[in-house]
């Protein structure tokens, strides 16, 4: 059983989630809602940085090898000769390996953010709760 | 920071004593087809043009950002003046273009010259303009901001094509002068984190309006343009490699089938993409002054490189001469920026 | 008993299957898998027939490929590439563009099928050998009892077919006219005849000549046997250097192939030629070669009234002149454009007299091998006809052999007239009954192109309709009269060879597929008395200064017998570039006068023609000259020189004016101005750029071949056979003149024309360069085209998608895009070649040295072995030029003459600074030779 | 609390404003979709017959290989690419008067790659064979060539369909959410679904702000990555007006600039109709007009550097190229492209001009114009003018087929537009509402 309180006003809500921490409310049991990203909150209630980046990387970096490594491997497993530009030209699969680069690093960020922001939520989906006003904290079992 | 101000007579005086060593060295100690100086001018144009571009540019964007170091690198804009004057001795050295001997109606002698000569202080008169304008925050500095832009592209169009491309006739890029200009852009972002490096030091202790923000900017922009670099290089290398006319490649073929010449062209790529690239990669760095101007100074290296390996195969080059000449423009520049021209112009 | 001596026959022949296609009246075999396969035949191989061309009276030997196909549910042999014949006297394995063409008037959509009967209300309609031969038979027997006349026209017929038909007039009381021919060359013969009491024209023997100088003539065009020439004149520059100068008013290949191409007033040739003969008498070499006498009859002036009558510059004139002199063996030729007017027999006269007082005669000009034209009448013989047919009504007029133009005769005269011809065209189809003749490969045959020999025609295939050979209708025809005993053309052909007695002459013919008979020896003298009686009247033309219309022969059409070819005018005339379009070729300066430019429409009236035409801007013709092609007259003009009979080519006072209409021609040439881009001989802008070998990317390399072309263009007399043969053995289909129009036209090899900075018009053959790096291939998506290890460009296409990026960005723009599916009209697909693909719509094609051949050398080779060598490849451009311009071989082979050509002085690359390495190597001219022009 | 009460209504008009977009569309929606409809049916109808009679239907020839269907393709591409200049690149710059254009901008980048992607099919020679130039190992175990660049082309515009497409639905998700909120019924279910249940918790947004910087970071090279690819697939040729190192900068900036123009020929109907002149206020028109005017002077640059080097360089064959593209029988085309592209927009450097809405859209208009046809001239006259001057010639009329399949690739384009208007926020709430505190 918890309870929610909702806001219209930026600062009133602000003020109020400041209050609940000061009251001894423990963070984790504490979740607001915002209509847009709102910076005091991550001041107040403060948490990790987002590891987002480690995805993006790490899908980049894929993205950048595999756009070198088919193109260099398809081009041995056949060798032909066309305009006399040699098998493996580098500066050709340049593009390949950045576009590939660009394609596994933004899918990757993007199923990463899904992953730590545990979307999709299903049953947000299959009856959604909607607040009427824009502001909420949603504080669990119920402790003032 | 009032230590070590000078005042404008001095500058004059000095910069008239540097300016009578070069006319020296320049004209009695010169064999044909050296080309040291205009390896200098390049330099240093590209350098000078860079940081009012770069300042012009931020006001027209309306960069809050750039104001802790905006003064310090207007202040070089009397810089623009003394190139002009140093180019005058390019005229008389105009041996080193392949146009000397049968010249044109475009390439000869005295059109060159005048043609040249008149862009130069154009540009030196929108700069200063521009400088005063914008030293004051008055309300013309968009219109003079704009003004400067177009000359500064239209000069280091001009150095693109009429001071570097003739050397290598009949080779020609279509690229070479926006490649020029974006390039005088990049230097000028790199003094600029220098100079963000330097009033970090200075601002230690003192109450000085902190330059993070700033430096950190800065060095996104260098970031920035060091991709932005690689663009423009590979995309002009691209067509000529798969073009493969042996008109095109043959400015490549020169300058990557001696060993030594391979090193330096391939030095360039590392200064001016690979490390400002993996340097500032990460946003810690961005905001660390020392690791920013080290940045800053290999791209720097990388630019001189650059033009280094322009001139290398198409003329010869004199070290000591060279040396000369940059410690030349060196002092004046340094004494300029010391003495804040801008106080007491106007 | 037939059967075996037929047998006996093929056996001899060696090579040729037993196909038993000789006679039309046997059934086809059904199609059945060979459980007795005949020994001749093995399945995939083509094997060849060597047989005469008939499309001109040139008559050059041909070996004829067949392949079999199925057709209807038959196995048949169906012929895919006509070749010349190695070693035959007239062509030696060389053809024309017409020569290659004639297989598409075999396989020609609308090919004359069954006999036509002329019904009530003047339709034809189809109908029974029997009937025809029938009303035939009747209309002869009628014509008997009335006492009314018969006729028999023909063109040039020789061998035994003209005896046979002499034999058909003699036994059915029919007069048999002169034949006929357009370019009858009546003027040199009867100026021959007055000379030297020889009506015929003599062989000229170029390649003994060392210096040639042909006032009119178009040796290489048309005239009398082009071919023949074409190989002579490439012999000559080979032997002994030839030099060769060439008047001319307007501008025709061998104008444009001589060292020296001399623009002269037209109508003005005979001023020269007499100055010239002046000269010579009175040179000391040639002193009193001629008497006096005869001199003296014909008017001398200075070489300054020459020069303002003939528009030559002084030192031109001396210069002919000094060559002539000094030549040691000189030959000089009159005819064509310079006979073809009202001097036209004086001008052969006195042309005739310098032959014989500088020895020409017997030397370079050899009567004893005649070209065999006697037979052939003239115009005068024409309008003798006609004026007898308004006479006295006619009782059956036959017309064989003329599908050409004639002048028009009023053949409604007579009773019955009956036409023996392949295509419906022209006068044959005003004629009451059209029998559908055979084309020359599906029957027997023999002609005599020269005196003394004898070039055989055999069929290469069953008839595909229900058509006689000539012979065989004659023979059926008398026949019905009854007076014959049944006979096929071939069985009667059998007995006349038998006729000769020889054994050995059979034998040859039917191995070799000609039989060269022995000289008749014959050595002519001048005949003083005709000569001085002919030139007892002798007075110069006045030359007139107005606009004069000339109409030349057709390169495409000869004489516009070919015009219904499928083939013709999908290959460009060389010069203009003007593919389907009729047109006149006016000067630049006339053009300016009349301020019209390519494409304006004009009327040219005068001298009772009238004719409406968009107009082509040629440089290099004489300003009072505007030129036509005959082919573009619907019927030739009945203008002749009355003394000669011979066909007016100089049209004089005729009248151009501009119409304003705007006409759309296919001009295929984009510009005829070289602008010293590099394609033609030493670009002056080479200079500027350097062409130092340089390349980012490894050197390309080959392992066994490395195939290359040289193409001499001091050689290449831009005749176009090269872009026939490749259409015809490549299937490159004919799009057609919208196509044209469009810019699609589809050819893989063509003749590019362009003008050098001094007005010299160098004929550029363009096809795929095969570069080594080149720019088309690595831009394809799908790799449709890839280098290959023997340095071929390969373009696979079945794997094309047609991005079109290749051609795009191929600098030759050699690459042919089919922009639609071209299903040729049946049976026009029976033609194609099965060794190499058809390619559909959206799909890239271009030249591959005939890879095909490439292919099947190395296949024999490999049976054999042993590597290809020089010979076992010829691609199809290369094996029938005339001039032999074009060389082809593997160039990693230090033996081949292509790698010592590829190496030679004169080569040079089109678009070298390009860096592509094309293997197609130019050979221009010596720089000397260059420069003295 | 007078402020909080203004602060309510106003988050709310927000919400209602935009969502109520979609109610605003009366008949006269329709009838346009239906018009929109019918274009590219005939659009389609046209390639149909193309396929089945031959690339002949276009006005094509033998020198002239490409024409609409390719000028259409980069036209397509370009107008693409100011989508993602405006999102991603104001967005790294903070640039706030993105917020008010970002939506409409990044729906027109993936219906405007939609349509462009359409054209290289069409223009291939057997369409049906497309399947072959997709990187797989067909039956000879052949691969495709990574050295062409339609290979490039394939790689870069599939990416930057994928990127784009992410882009534009990540930057939705907080508004589908607020749609979902307002909605009811099957149309809630939709919007549920597509907002992957979003509430807007703390978590989610810490993500979120990271995911559109990423995003944001990458698609920035991309876009200038994708448009030099295009410009390679001519630059890398040897034909003169083609083979020039200048193409890539040069077609990005043509790129964005026409992209631009074609923002503001959309929005300011979409703001007159639904009255949003609230939202898109005449400071954001003019920061765009600014964009405009920079990258027409980057194009003019190049208009101006080509025939000039073309000069010094003295080759016969730039030189000459050049002459034609301006004097020769293309010279109308060329004409109206200066016009259009560097002459007109220079006017824009007045404020007065700059700030005037319907000026704007006028000169939008001339742009989009302008800028297709200089795609037109630099493919057609560099193609009908090259080396070999036997092999020159060109083709004037456009024909049927062509123009058919061109009016209806607008057709295609417009129909997506009109039905994202239709069923999606055409304005980004949640940065509104940020950008309104």
């Amino acid at each position: 059983m918890s309870q929610h309180f909702v806001f219209d006003e930026k600062n009133v809500f602000l003020n109020k989630l400041r209050e609940l921490l000061k009251s001894g409310v423990p963070q984790k049991n504490i979740s607001v809602i915002t209509p847009y990203h709102v910076h005091e909150v991550d001041e107040i209630l403060v948490s990790a940085p987002s590891k987002l980046r480690i995805f993006t990387f790490a899908g980049a970096l894929l993205g950048g090898i595999a756009g070198f490594a088919f193109p260099i491997y398809t081009t041995l497993s056949w060798k032909i000769n066309v305009g006399g530009k040699p098998v493996v030209s580098i500066p050709a699969f340049v593009i390949i390996a950045f576009e590939l680069t660009i394609l596994f690093g933004a899918l990757a960020t993007f199923f990463g953010f899904l992953l730590f922001s545990k979307l999709p939520v299903l049953k947000q989906i299959i009856d959604p709760v909607d607040y009427d006003k824009q502001f909420v904290i949603l504080v669990k079992n119920g402790e003032k | 920071m009032d230590q070590g101000r000078v005042n404008t007579r001095n500058v004059i005086r000095i910069s008239a004593i540097i300016a009578g060593i070069l006319f020296i060295t320049e004209s009695l100690f010169r064999q044909r087809g050296d080309g040291s100086l205009l390896l200098t001018l390049l330099f240093w144009k590209s350098l000078v043009d860079g940081c009012i571009a770069f300042v012009a540019a931020a006001e027209l964007s309306k960069g809050k950002w750039i104001l802790p170091v905006k003064n310090a690198l207007l202040s070089f804009y009397p810089m623009l003046f003394v190139l002009s004057v140093f180019f005058i001795f390019l005229l008389f050295q105009v041996d080193i273009y392949p146009w000397y001997s049968d010249g044109g109606v475009w390439f000869n002698k005295n059109f060159f010259g005048a043609r040249n000569f008149i862009i130069l202080l154009i540009l030196y008169v929108a700069g200063r303009k521009f400088a005063i304008e914008s030293r004051r925050e008055g309300n013309r500095k968009n219109f003079y901001a704009v003004i400067f832009l177009f000359f500064f592209v239209v000069s280091q169009s001009m150095v693109a094509f009429d001071w570097v491309m003739p050397l290598e006739y009949p080779w020609y890029s279509t690229l070479f002068g926006g490649y020029h200009f974006v390039e005088s852009l990049y230097s000028g972002i790199a003094v600029a984190a220098i100079l963000c490096f330097i009033i970090s030091r200075k601002a230690a202790g003192k109450n000085i309006q902190p330059v993070g923000r700033t430096l950190f900017d800065t060095a996104t922009m260098l970031f920035g343009f060091s991709l932005l670099w690689a663009g423009l290089f590979y995309s002009q290398y691209l067509v000529i490699w798969y073009g493969n006319l042996p008109e095109e490649i043959s400015f490549l073929v020169k300058r990557i089938s001696l060993p030594y010449m391979r090193t330096l062209s391939y030095s360039i790529l590392i200064e001016l993409f690979a490390v400002p690239f993996l340097i500032l990669l990460s946003r810690r760095v961005k905001s660390n002054p020392p690791l920013v101007f080290i940045t800053a100074l290999v791209v720097l290296t990388g630019i001189f490189t650059e033009r280094l390996v322009y001139l290398l195969p198409a003329v010869s080059l004199d070290p000591l001469r060279l040396l000369i000449q940059f410690a030349g423009i060196g002092t004046i520049s340094i004494l300029i920026h010391k003495n804040k021209i801008i106080n007491s112009s106007s | 008993m037939k059967r075996r001596e037929f047998f006996k026959l093929l056996g001899i022949t060696g090579g040729v299957a037993a196909t038993g296609s000789a006679c039309s009246e046997k059934p086809s075999r059904l199609i059945v898998p060979y459980l007795i396969p005949p020994e001749e035949m093995i399945p995939g191989m083509p094997f060849y027939y060597r047989t005469t061309c008939t499309e001109c009276p040139a008559n050059c030997g041909q070996i004829v490929k067949v392949r079999d196909k199925v057709y209807n549910n038959q196995r048949m042999n169906f012929p895919v590439k006509i070749e010349g014949l190695p070693g035959h006297p007239v062509n030696d394995g060389r053809l024309c563009l017409r020569g290659q063409a004639s297989l598409t008037r075999l396989y020609h959509p609308d090919r004359l099928k069954k006999p036509l009967v002329r019904k009530q209300g003047g339709k034809h309609e189809e109908t029974v050998w029997d009937e025809a031969f029938a009303r035939i038979a009747a209309a002869l027997k009628e014509s008997d009892s009335s006492g009314s006349r018969n006729f028999y026209l023909s063109g040039r017929i020789t061998g035994s077919l003209s005896r046979l038909i002499d034999r058909f007039c003699k036994n059915l009381g029919i007069v048999r006219l002169a034949e006929f021919e357009a370019y009858s060359h009546s003027a040199i013969r009867k100026a021959n005849k007055i000379l030297f009491n020889f009506n015929d024209i003599p062989l000229y023997r170029i390649e003994n000549a060392d210096f040639l100088l042909t006032i009119g003539t178009d040796i290489i065009d048309t005239f009398v046997s082009p071919v023949s020439y074409s190989l002579r004149f490439a012999k000559a520059k080979e032997q002994n250097h030839l030099k060769w100068i060439h008047l001319e008013p307007h501008i025709s290949l061998t104008g444009i192939r001589a060292n020296r191409r001399l623009v002269i007033n037209p109508g003005s040739e005979l001023y020269l030629l007499i100055y010239l003969l002046h000269e010579i008498v009175n040179s000391e070499h040639y002193k009193n070669s001629l008497s006096p006498e005869i001199t003296k009859l014909l008017p001398s002036s200075s070489a300054g009234t020459i020069a303002e009558k003939t528009g030559l510059k002084t030192d031109e004139i001396e210069e002919v002149v000094k060559s002539l002199k000094k030549a040691k063996r000189p030959l000089m030729i009159t005819g064509g454009i310079s006979t073809g007017n009202s001097s036209g027999l004086d001008a052969a006269l006195v042309c005739g007299l310098i032959q014989w007082a500088t020895g020409m005669i017997g030397n370079t000009i050899d009567f004893s091998e005649a070209e065999n034209y006697s037979a052939v009448g003239s115009f005068l013989d024409v309008e003798k006809f006609s004026r007898e047919l308004g006479n006295n009504a006619a009782g059956v007029i036959f017309l064989s052999g003329i599908s050409q133009r004639l002048p028009e005769i009023d053949i409604k005269k007579a009773k019955l007239s009956i036409g023996l011809a392949d295509l419906p065209e022209g006068l044959i189809k005003a004629c009451d009954i059209i029998l559908p003749v055979s084309h020359a490969l599906e029957s027997w045959g023999d002609a005599e192109p020269r005196k003394g020999i004898i070039s055989l025609i055999q069929p290469v295939m069953e008839p595909l309709y229900g058509t006689l050979s000539a012979g065989d209708i004659l023979l059926k025809i008398l026949e019905q009269k009854g007076n014959e005993k049944r006979l096929t053309y071939h069985e009667y052909l059998l007995q006349e060879w038998d006729k000769t007695g020889d054994k050995k002459f059979v034998k040859e013919l039917l191995e070799k597929g000609f039989f060269k008979g022995k000289k008749s020896g014959a050595s002519v003298v001048l005949n003083h008395e005709s000569v001085l009686s002919s030139l007892k009247a002798f007075k110069l033309p006045e030359v007139k200064t107005e606009s004069v219309l000339i109409i030349a022969p057709s390169l495409r059409t000869y004489d516009g017998r070919s015009a219904g070819l499928p083939l013709s005018y999908e290959v460009p005339d060389p010069v203009s570039t003007i593919t389907y379009s009729r047109w006149i070729a006016v000067s630049e300066s006339k053009a300016e006068i009349l301020g019209i430019r390519d494409g304006d429409e004009v009327i040219v009236s005068g001298d009772g023609l009238d004719l409406k035409l968009p107009v082509k801007v040629l440089r290099g013709i004489n300003e009072r000259c505007a030129m036509i092609q005959i082919d573009m007259l619907e019927s030739v003009i009945p203008l002749y020189d009355s003394r000669t009979g011979e066909m007016k080519t100089i049209i004089e006072g005729i009248k151009i004016t501009k119409t304003g209409v705007r006409k759309y021609i296919p001009i295929l040439s984009g510009s005829t101005n070289a602008e010293g881009r590099g394609i033609i001989p030493y670009p002056e802008h080479n200079k500027k750029h350097d062409t130092v070998k340089k390349s980012l990317y490894p050197e390309p390399e080959h392992k066994n071949y490395r195939w290359a072309m040289a193409i001499d263009l001091t050689l290449c007399t831009g005749c176009s056979a090269c872009v026939a043969a490749c259409y015809i053995e490549n299937n490159i289909p004919i799009v057609g003149e919208k196509a044209h129009l469009e810019g699609r036209e589809m050819s893989w090899i063509r003749i590019e024309p362009f003008f050098d900075s001094s007005d010299r018009l160098y004929f550029i053959p363009m096809l795929c360069q095969q570069c080594s790096y080149a720019p088309c291939e690595s831009v394809c998506p799908v790799f449709a085209t890839y280098h290959n290890p023997e340095g071929l460009n390969a373009q696979i296409y079945n794997r094309c998608v047609g991005t079109r990026y290749c051609a795009n960005n191929c600098p030759y723009k050699v690459r042919r895009f089919n922009w639609f599916d071209h299903k040729g009209a049946s049976p026009l697909d029976l033609m194609l070649n099965p060794d190499i693909s058809a390619r559909g719509r959206g799909i890239m094609e271009k030249c591959t040295f005939c890879v095909q051949r490439i292919r099947l050398a190395h296949d024999i080779a490999k049976d054999e072995g042993r590597k290809i060598s020089e010979g076992d490849v010829l691609p199809a451009c290369n094996q029938t030029c005339p001039t032999g311009a074009i060389t082809f071989g593997n160039i990693l082979d230090k033996e081949s003459s292509i790698h010592k050509l590829a190496h030679s002085s004169r080569v040079y690359r089109i678009f070298e600074e390009l860096g592509t390495e094309p293997a197609v190597y130019y050979l221009g001219p010596e720089r000397k030779e260059n420069g003295d022009k | 609390m007078e402020t909080s009460k203004e602060k309510i209504s106003r988050n709310q008009t927000i919400e209602r404003d935009v969502l109520s977009v979609s109610e605003k569309t009366g008949s006269w929606y329709w009838l346009l979709l239906f018009f929109t409809v019918c274009l590219t049916a005939l659009g389609f109808i046209m390639w149909g017959n193309q396929i089945l009679t031959g690339m002949g239907l276009a006005g094509k020839n033998n020198p002239v290989g490409w024409r609409f269907y390719i000028t259409n393709f980069v036209f397509w591409v370009g107008i693409a690419h100011s989508g993602t200049l405006i999102s991603a690149v104001l967005l790294l710059f903070r640039a706030r008067f993105r917020s008010s254009f970002n939506r409409a901008a990044e729906a027109m980048t993936v219906f405007a790659v939609m349509t462009a992607g359409l054209f290289p099919l069409i223009h291939l020679g057997r369409a049906w064979k497309f399947y072959w130039l997709f990187p797989y190992q067909n039956q000879r175990l052949l691969w495709v060539n990574f050295k062409s660049p339609l290979i490039w082309d394939v790689f870069a515009v599939s990416t930057y369909f994928t990127v784009s497409v992410v882009f534009f639905y990540v930057g939705m998700i907080p508004d589908l959410a607020v749609a979902r909120k307002h909605s009811l019924g099957i149309k809630k279910l939709f919007y549920s679904i597509l907002s992957l249940g979003w509430q807007g918790t703390e978590l989610q947004w810490k993500h979120y702000r990271w995911l559109c910087i990423f995003l944001a970071a990458f698609a920035t090279p991309l876009v200038v990555s994708v448009h030099s690819v295009v410009s390679w697939d001519f630059a890398m040729s040897l034909i003169p007006g083609w083979h020039t190192t200048i193409f890539a900068p040069y077609f990005v900036s043509g790129a964005i600039f026409s992209g631009t123009a074609m923002v503001i020929t959309l929005v300011v109907p979409m703001r007159k109709i639904f009255s949003l002149e609230k939202y898109i206020t005449e400071d954001h028109f003019e920061n765009i007009a600014k964009i405009l005017i920079v990258t027409s002077l980057i194009v003019g640059y190049a208009y101006i550097v080509e025939p000039l080097l073309a000069i010094y360089s003295g080759n016969i064959f730039e030189k000459s190229q050049f002459y034609y593209r301006f004097f020769g029988e293309h010279w109308f085309a060329a004409g109206i492209m200066l016009t259009c592209n560097a002459i007109l927009p220079a006017t824009l450097f007045v404020k007065k001009l700059r700030r005037n809405i319907k000026y704007l859209f006028i000169m939008s208009i001339f742009v989009n114009i302008g800028m297709w046809l200089e795609r037109y001239v630099i493919i057609v006259t560099s193609l009908s003018h090259d080396y070999d001057p036997y092999a020159w010639g060109t083709w004037f009329k456009p024909t049927y087929t062509e123009l058919g399949i061109t009016i209806g690739s607008f057709g295609l384009f417009f129909t997506l537009y009109l039905l994202f208007i239709k069923f999606l926020p055409i304005l980004s709430i949640s940065e509104i509402k940020e950008v309104s505190e």
